[in-house]
């Protein structure tokens, strides 16, 4: 294995983690880290090692080469299961990401339990890929859904929820953080009183896991989906986690090679969990990327984490905030990942994006899939500056500079 | 790279596209047009609608509405003060390079739809194109 | 880009093309290559690029390495539709792999198109992952399977195949070459006279893509699945080609991000072609390299390719027919791909597996993921050995000199 | 590496456990077994039975039919060897380790579901255990 860098040993200083990266000798300040994150050499590495010393398939071989890249394979399960307080790695299924995740419930959970007339609640905060798969379920079996509103500070109006819950829903579904405006959900509450009213609950972890961390057993959830690229992973890698109990119920998602147990012509039985979740070949060399991704984030520890984003935020939502006509969506720091989505008076959200990606600032512009939420908000787009691990105040710097250099162009 | 070209943005978002976007030429509605057609790109939410009116095959009057950025708007603007007055023989035969030498500005891929959203409304809209090749941008 | 390397400049050489690939410094006699291949540098550097240089989500930022990132994911999109001929790159869709594909087809055509009674013609050499997506689709259905039969050389029976096809079935599905014991159907003509009879028909293209190459115009299909992983492009990346009025007529497979239009509460459109069968990120790097593997694979000749399997498997066939108590599954060299599926007389195919992965001998033992095809073979599993681009007879050699060893053993 | 292990093949597959695999021990069935239980490997073919017969409390008789690798039907006959005379309560504590260290070779990941299949058996199917640990292996 490659060997971990000394970042992990000393104090969190994003400085030094940053160093890690190899993108950032390109200059750029990259403030998309909500899409997708950038990637330390610790995981390159770990996929190369693989590439050039065990590069095979998974569990199918006897031979060595395949052995190990199985025991690697595997191993990233594991870290998973631990990183994320799982009772066991049989819960854990690899998935392409988040958004496999969340299909791969309604598909094989929604279809066999979600019947005409049943209640599915979810937010206006989700983003699309929590929100299409169930307009698509509900339109297949008749089932209804509910939205939860938000307030002015872009945070969820539990009252509703509560409401709502008052009405019994088979399947609530909410998204740890929201991705586009940056609210911290009550999670843990909101999953406490969905299960109380009898709801199995699925959780997007797509920006909990990377910026909060997560403890599904203490979240209390049925179902938990998350995308390795944006937790320093590689892309084609993600995860969904789900209750034994719930998955073993459940009829597979797709079908083909590794999730069997015996195929004839007259009929097949299904492999055992998790494998009857994993059809064909998987993304071999990711999933262990993965594995070294997670490595890498409890090397720094994900309190750490979650602590610089803070003060990263902190100080670019003070900066940015002296600029004339510039607002900020969302809530107030204490309650806010590390997402700064703004508008500025005059100037279009993509001028913005142009203006500033030619000081070399890497900064998005759009609905950040979540159309419901920008309707809500009476605006076609917003800009957005994300924060990670590699985050430092002179990129918010950089980003400050380029919109004042946008003002006045556009003045 | 980026990074580099600090200073170009003047350039880039040229004095008179800027004076387009704030000053927006023939903008507005026609109150008995001969098309009529409004298109969006959702992606990034601009929206452009043009109002045709043609006379004896020439394009009498023209006049667009819609919301958005600069590309979108300024190009929108410049194109109907081009088409005015114009055959509409001679209309059709207007194609994305010249709208994009137009602007006269180097638009990178991720705004090219922006730049040629109004000259989608016009060829899908006005000119009843089923599917309009400037989609295969993008 | 990396720039290529010379190889593909000179007359076909093993030998040289091997120095490519970093895994073989393992000295690894890897024989596994219908199971997955192996990567060439110019696949890894196209990743590493990425990550190094332009590491960001693709198709919904407007910033300089977003647009980079989306370019070089669209390149691999035009890439192999050059490499299959298809008419547009609309048709071309990004996936895991050929399982993710085929069960694309199963779900998105399938559930919309097969009903109660019709019949879907499949063949006993199909691997799992284009056997039970059509049984659980039956199932659901209440359609009726059928399966086309081997004779003695594991060759399809063509006149029952004929028999089948004027019982109307509404669906035909078949692969290009058995991947278990290397058999080339005659697809082209399969398909031709499968179209006559009305039917849709899929080829999985899993082993054919990467080893004979295809023109999906010319075999006149309908879907053509294949894996990116096992024609040296990474693991996690694939392709699922279909006919465009086909894809545009079916409901898209998974949700979320990217395939959508505009997403309100009260509903969604969806993206055109090919982005509405694109939900979510993309394994954005694998793409990339998939683009490389072909890039390279053409740079070597598709032909070249061909006819270098077919020395090895006559030399391989003709070496390991030596050995006593040996016997080789499948059809003549002239109609088989680099694939020779064997058994040892009183050596099981672990037992063997196990010794002569003890030479250094990759070879894999199983039932290949075509359990329908042992049992109508009559073995519970073979030996398989399977050449790529790289293999050369040293690697011949020392699988014969192994099974020897293993002979001595078991004497 | 692999590669340069040449010549431990025959350490690997020792003389006993050839030995086992050719002239198995106890191999057959009993007619009025106690209890009598089979299963399979799907992924490698492997298929072991193994038919108990109990008395006071003792295994009186025990023996087993299969077919597959050397690994697992050496093992099966290894495991009946063992049984055979002891007391239920004891056989039951027979585990993992006792079948791998008797085996007395270095097995890999991929081949310990065939040196373990008729443990498996055993505890699975004579003794009614549901789950069966074992599974977590490879
Ligand atoms: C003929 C054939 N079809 C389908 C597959 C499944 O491909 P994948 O595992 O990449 O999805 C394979 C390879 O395993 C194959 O050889
Ligand atoms: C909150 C949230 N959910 C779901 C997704 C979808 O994740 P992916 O695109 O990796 O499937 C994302 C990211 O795009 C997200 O931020």
């Amino acid at each position: 294995m490659a060997t971990f860098t000394s970042t992990s040993r000393q104090p969190f200083n994003a400085e030094h983690v940053r160093k890690d990266f190899p993108f950032f000798e390109t200059g750029v300040a990259y403030l998309d880290s909500a899409n997708t994150s950038q990637r330390p050499r610790h995981v390159l590495y770990a996929m190369d090692e693989y590439f050039e010393q065990f590069n095979s398939n998974v569990h199918r071989a006897a031979y060595h080469v395949s052995e190990v890249a199985t025991e690697r394979y595997e191993g990233t399960r594991e870290a998973v299961r631990r990183f994320i307080n799982a009772h066991s790695a049989k819960e854990v299924i690899n998935t392409r990401g988040t958004t496999e995740g969340i299909n791969l419930v309604a598909y094989s959970w929604g279809q066999k339990n979600i019947k005409a007339g049943d209640l599915i609640v979810l937010t206006i905060l989700e983003h699309h890929s929590n929100i299409v798969p169930w307009q698509i379920l509900a339109a297949k079996t008749g089932a209804r859904l509910e939205w939860v509103d938000v307030d002015e500070q872009g945070e969820l109006r539990l009252e509703q929820y509560h409401a709502l819950l008052e009405q019994k829903p088979k399947l609530v579904t909410l998204s740890q953080i929201s991705n586009a405006i940056g609210t911290i959900n009550p999670a843990k509450q909101m999953v406490h009183d969905a299960k109380r009213a009898g709801a199995t609950v699925l959780v997007d972890g797509a920006q909990g896991a990377p910026h909060q961390g997560v403890d599904v057993r203490d979240l209390g959830c049925d179902f938990y989906a998350f995308s390795g690229h944006k937790m320093l992973g590689p892309t084609g890698a993600g995860i969904l986690w789900g209750r034994r109990e719930l998955l073993e119920a459940m009829d597979p998602f797709m079908a083909g090679g590794d999730m069997i147990k015996a195929v004839r012509q007259e009929g097949t039985t299904y492999a055992d969990l998790p494998l009857k979740f994993e059809a064909g070949t998987q993304a071999v060399a990711e999933v262990i990327g993965l594995g070294a991704a997670i490595e890498y984030l409890e090397g720094l520890g994900m309190e750490n984490i979650t602590r610089h984003e803070r003060e990263i935020t902190e100080y670019a939502m003070e900066a940015l905030s002296e600029l004339p006509g510039l607002r900020i969506f969302g809530p107030p720091v204490e309650r806010r990942a590390g997402v700064v989505s703004f508008e500025v008076e005059g100037i279009h959200p993509h001028d913005l994006s142009t203006i500033v990606d030619r000081h070399g600032v890497a900064l998005r512009a759009g609905h950040h899939c979540a159309m419901p939420l920008m309707i809500r908000l009476d605006v076609p787009a917003t800009s957005r500056a994300s924060f990670y691990v590699y985050t430092i105040k002179d990129d918010v710097d950089r980003l400050v500079e380029a919109v004042a250099d946008a003002q006045r162009i556009f003045a | 790279m980026p990074g580099q070209d600090l200073g170009v943005d003047e350039q880039f978002y040229r004095e008179y596209i800027l004076d387009h976007y704030k000053n927006p030429r023939n903008f507005g509605h026609i109150e008995h047009p001969t098309y009529t057609h409004e298109e969006d790109n959702p992606l990034c939410g601009d929206v452009v609608g043009i109002d045709l009116l043609v006379k004896d095959g020439v394009v009498d009057d023209i006049k667009f509405h819609g919301r958005g950025c600069a590309i979108s708007q300024a190009s929108a603007s410049l194109l109907t003060e081009r088409i005015k007055g114009m055959s509409l023989d001679e209309a059709r035969t207007i194609g994305k390079e010249d709208v994009l030498s137009e602007l006269g500005i180097d638009i990178s891929p991720a705004r090219i739809k922006c730049a040629l959203l109004s000259l989608k409304v016009l060829k899908a809209g006005a000119w009843g194109l089923g599917e309009w090749p400037g989609e295969e941008e993008g």
